[in-house]
């Protein structure tokens, strides 16, 4: 089995979709020839051809907006969005439009296509090469929104997205693109969307979480291992749909929970995750839900790391809800 | 760019007006009974919005043969993706009648389970895209749909219909622009009726015409008599041709005029001179066509009074079946967000029915209206 | 004291302070001669002319764009989009531009005006004409989140963000527009953005709602109270600056939580009070904290009442919490 | 729309060449010192940043005539609306050297406080807008300025820079639009590169210039070459009596070239013919306005190697500053998102505070660095 980075099962999972399905094509700027910026695409186009892997004007809502289009019309589009910072000239398209064809259509018209993006810091990017905006995607019925944290996962949960009969989006955690390396079955393969993931067994406290932040929680579960907190890591791995039964089961056997997410706070799925464990699991809890997340100000250059979620800080969290 | 304007309904020559290509007396039939019922349907629908049976209406009144003329050209293969003023268009390409009323009423027999306003029809076997109420999206979801045909290799072509505010949309200049860069097999067909609620067109564009737009983009623009149903459908048969041979996108500027309110909560007496109304009254593309047949001998006595009366008849009836129709099922409301009920949807809908069980269904508020 | 409507308070605010200050200029689709759809801005071109109020093209993203140039430049626009469910396309000028204005240029450049537009369902308007989108916001670092429920308030918090030097989301509960009347003040008077307010006093069960559901919890607060049961209704008047303290004190007092709001239930407001009160109250909780909202589907048409949160899901949630 | 473009450097007439009308001799070797100043910054950040000692960089080597040329045109009333290719027009405009270097570093002294990536720009003073990575989104901004200035009263403009690639977005349109409709006095200077990262100009619009898409809106469309910078100077001044008399906006396609990557993190050997390359160095905006210089007579002894060392000098004493100058501090993350600090902001600055009390501050990851 090859030893793939997130980034290269990425590339696989598209690679075995584009040849299984020829109605799967891929389109965004800088995707064709150059592979994509960060080459996530790369070899589509000279395999595939120009037909079914394209590039496009530098306009996201004709992106998303002519993928609608092929999407209604029977094919499935997977469109990357550069940075999911630029995601949002196409927001009227994903949220007014593919989020609600199947069913403002009475399920005549349908739109099946996966929004592929890099989110999330972590690269030196500041304001606008590092935000992580699921939150907005989960807040709109009719979208999926799913979040790999590792290679395994991401060539199999994308194998699922481009297979599901409904819009995804698909956050591509780019901080850890080429950090982690793990063993990738060659050929297709599916990670169920709506199935979470336990990433580390534990007894003291859990831990919720999803993308880039699994590795920076399991940082910190082998610091808290030194003080003597066992953690436990719920990897979401797709927070539309959500996997409640997975964390709550946990949270009622620890008591504890603290949720880890690199968004702003304010409205954030952390904050989602909260509202669910203190409405289904009140009575399991014996400390405040907590929750670690980006602060509520924009994302910034040089304090990047101060902005930014890391070991210590989920580390004060469970030490808190631990000793509370 | 010229601003010549396509016309053909009243031409010079003495005798019997010739046809364009690919139109045949039929057709012209077809399109004036089309037409017909496009206008006897939103007369019909004003009506039963101002009685308060139906919420909310969209005439189409005036731009009947901007719909019918370009509709007329497409085959089973081609796709429409309309805006709300393209009745019209449905009617030609067979939208039952029957489904078009149950909409009206949003019952559990409407095809889109009553989940939209009225007008925003949505006709799969018609290949009639959904409609949305956001202005111009559509547009570059046609340009997409007409990707997707040369992807696959067709020789078919979308058709996606809008106004002259849509031309302000964003997603004017995407679809046109990603239409053009691929050579898609697209056409845009803008009604022109020169307002949007209560702008008018120069305060949309400072453009000399909308046809102009084109050249942004590299592809033909051409403006037609939009109340000329024969001048509308030469020009959006000339495009088609294009678009299957594979020479691209093309715009069409069909200038004609919003003759009703903008819906039934508009009142254009607040901001619309009438000496403009009436201008345009004369200019009435029924009429026109009627002349027109006429001239060519088209004309038979039964599409007088007979044929609106026969219209109305189907019409009443489809209403009277629509009334009799139930409303769509509470639990229905969590049906189609997505191909499969999640646990999420599931929990409240079982939530919304044992709550409906002990403490009764929510009620309707009576004064609800919608004031635009 | 002229008794208004919260419409003709909204009227009343943007007279006045176009009066007061030069800098205050009114923008939108058909806000000119007709006035608004809604007629919230009728007789402020007759009365200030075209330069002042002025009707544009169809294109959100230009009308907000434009304003936040002109805001720039050292006007105080005043922009309206005609239903909240059209600002989808000028997201990215609101969430990219004017939310990071003043932090991107290190207080260089700002960003001060108010963006209005009615919001909420009720008037069967289906998918389109009915959203309630301030989660979108809320999650939106640099931006201030407001939402009157009575004319009084509706006048005197257009003032205070109109005022304000930041970029002020301001919905209108479009359904309560006409329904309500009020005693306002003539001429100007700040009510002041980050201040909850008490919408009635009760001791069993806290209910935190804002805009038009304000008044559906007083109707179910008049319902509980023949049962027995007497709720604390906080009205949040503006969602950031969050005014936590007001509605912790409250459930600190009654021991329950109730949240109430017409938005889709995943993301939506609703979920962060209660993320907040599972942090910071919950030593006091004798209950869950519930969540009333609307359904995680598109908006509907045909069953919009059953869609929308009524006073009869706020009692089953209340009496759900005090008999916990 | 003819594809005629302005060129002054070259001109066929023998003898002293004409400055255009506004340009003195001072004016040419301003503007020479400007875009060599310019170049010099290049050069240098692109070794700063392979030496690892800045984190980005966006080079403008070759576009240097387009921004300077057209600031030059500026006055103390007009303001500018720049993307991240004109540090020759913040250099026009006065910006500080030491400035713009402390902005490299996203140090304590960078006036946007390093809150935004190397060449993140914002001049207050200059009147030069905060950069934003988002294309296009100043486009339809510097139409609203303008809409305020002429609300205001004022006879000055805005001036908007912008990419080809930029054309394709939703605000170039409605920013065009808008400009039109209201006659609002702007500029709209398209710095056409013919690249957008890895796609060409011919992926981006099938028109046949940039400038024809002016007659979309109804405004002049100019094209000039963007590689003459009195070429520049001249369409940019026209623009800006036309915009000052209240005859509207003009838009103005520079036809130049992008010598360089994209960024600091792009390879253009991986999508670029190299002849095009070539083909474009030849045209070398700073050499051509040298032999014009010579020709004109303008040309000084010191404006070779001595005011190269003399730029140099400066630019490396600024770097030498700004790597002395510390990073900002972290309770400075919670600054200028509001004008004043909400509650909220307060706890979780307090909180971060506290933790960096008792468990130290956050590292940095040296791993990470800027893919693109
Ligand atoms: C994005 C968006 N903004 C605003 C509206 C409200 N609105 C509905 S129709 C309309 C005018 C449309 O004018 P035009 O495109 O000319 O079409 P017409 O109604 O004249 O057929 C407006 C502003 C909307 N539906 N969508
Ligand atoms: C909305 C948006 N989408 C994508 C990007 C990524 N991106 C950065 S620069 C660029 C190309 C810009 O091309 P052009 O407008 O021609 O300007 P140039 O870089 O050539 O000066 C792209 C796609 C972005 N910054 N913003
Ligand atoms: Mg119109
Ligand atoms: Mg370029």
């Amino acid at each position: 089995m090859p030893t793939l980075t997130l980034l290269q099962a990425v590339n696989s999972a598209l690679m075995d979709e584009m040849a299984e399905d020829e109605n799967v094509v891929v389109l965004g700027e800088d995707v064709g020839l150059n592979g994509g910026v960060f080459r996530a695409t790369e070899g589509l186009q000279a395999k595939y051809g120009e037909n079914r892997c394209f590039d496009t004007p530098l306009a996201e809502s004709g992106i998303i907006g002519t993928a609608v289009g092929m999407a209604v019309y029977g094919l499935r589009p997977v469109p990357e969005i550069q940075f999911s910072d630029f995601i949002y000239p196409a927001f009227d398209q994903i949220v007014s439009e593919a989020a609600k064809m199947r069913y403002r259509s009475g399920g005549e018209f349908t739109c099946p296509m996966v929004i592929r993006t890099p989110s999330g810091g972590g690269i030196r990017g500041g304001h606008y090469h590092s935000q992580s905006p699921e939150a907005y995607f989960a807040h709109t019925p009719g979208l999926k929104v799913v979040m790999p944290a590792t290679p395994y996962d991401a060539k199999g949960l994308l194998i699922s997205a481009i297979r599901d009969d409904d819009p995804v989006l698909f956050f591509e955690p780019k901080r850890i693109y080429r950090s982690i390396k793990q063993d990738v079955p060659e050929g297709a393969y599916e990670v169920p969307i709506g199935k979470a993931r336990v990433a580390r067994e534990g007894t003291d406290c859990t831990v919720v979480t999803w993308g880039a932040m699994v590795e920076t929680c399991e940082k910190a579960a082998k610091q808290a291992e030194e003080k003597g907190i066992s953690m436990e890591i719920i990897d979401l791995r797709s927070l539309v749909p959500l996997d409640e039964e997975a964390f709550l089961e946990s949270v009622r056997k620890t008591g504890r929970c603290v949720v880890a997410s690199e968004a702003p706070r304010i409205c954030g799925f952390a904050s989602e995750v909260a509202a669910i464990v203190s409405e289904k699991a009140i009575e399991s809890l014996e400390a405040p839900v907590l929750r670690v997340t980006g602060f509520d100000t924009p994302f910034p250059y040089s304090l990047e790391h101060v902005y930014m979620p890391d070991a210590k800080r989920v580390l004060a969290a469970v030490e808190h809800a631990v000793n509370f | 760019m010229s601003q010549e304007m396509l016309t053909v309904l009243e031409t010079k020559k003495r005798g019997k007006p010739a046809l364009p290509k690919g139109v045949d007396d039929d057709l012209v039939r077809r399109m004036y009974r089309l037409m017909l019922t496009t206008r006897l349907m939103d007369d019909r629908a004003m009506r039963l919005q101002r009685q308060g049976r139906i919420g909310f209406y969209v005439p189409s009144i005036g731009q009947e043969a901007c719909a019918v003329g370009s509709a007329a050209v497409m085959t089973d293969e081609d796709w429409c993706f309309p805006s709300y003023r393209e009745p019209g268009a449905a009617l030609t390409l067979g939208a039952d009648l029957q489904a078009i009323v149950h909409e009206w009423y949003g019952n559990a027999a409407d095809n889109t389970k009553g989940r939209q306003m009225p007008v925003h029809y949505s006709f799969k076997a018609q290949r009639f895209v959904s409609i949305s109420s956001p202005i111009g999206t559509q547009i570059v979801q046609g340009a997409g749909a007409a990707m997707a045909m040369k992807i696959r290799g067709k020789k078919a072509f979308s058709i996606t219909y809008f106004g002259d505010g849509a031309t302000s949309s964003n997603d004017f200049h995407t679809g046109l622009n990603f239409a053009a860069v691929y050579k898609s097999p697209c056409i845009f067909f803008c009604s022109n009726n020169q307002w949007a609620i209560s702008c008018p067109l120069s305060q949309q564009t400072a453009s000399e015409s909308i046809a102009v737009k084109a050249q942004a983009y590299g592809m033909p623009g051409v403006r037609v008599d939009g109340n000329d149903v024969l001048a509308v459908y030469q020009a959006t048969s000339e495009a088609a041709e294009r678009a299957r041979a594979g020479e691209g996108p093309t715009l069409i500027e069909g200038l004609t005029f919003r003759i009703g309110p903008h819906s039934s909560s508009d009142d254009p007496t607040r901001y619309r001179p009438s000496e403009q109304l009436e201008e345009w009254q004369a200019k009435d593309p029924i009429a026109r066509l009627e002349a027109f047949m006429k001239k060519a001998g088209l004309w038979e006595d039964a599409f007088g009074e007979p044929l609106v009366e026969e219209i109305n008849a189907s019409i009443a009836e489809a209403v009277k079946v629509a009334e009799e129709t139930a409303m769509p099922a509470s639990a229905t409301l969590f049906d189609d967000v997505y191909a499969d009920l999640p646990a999420h949807l599931a929990e409240q809908r079982d939530r919304l029915l044992q709550q409906e069980k002990t403490a009764g269904a929510a009620e309707m508020d009576a004064d609800a209206a919608f004031p635009l």
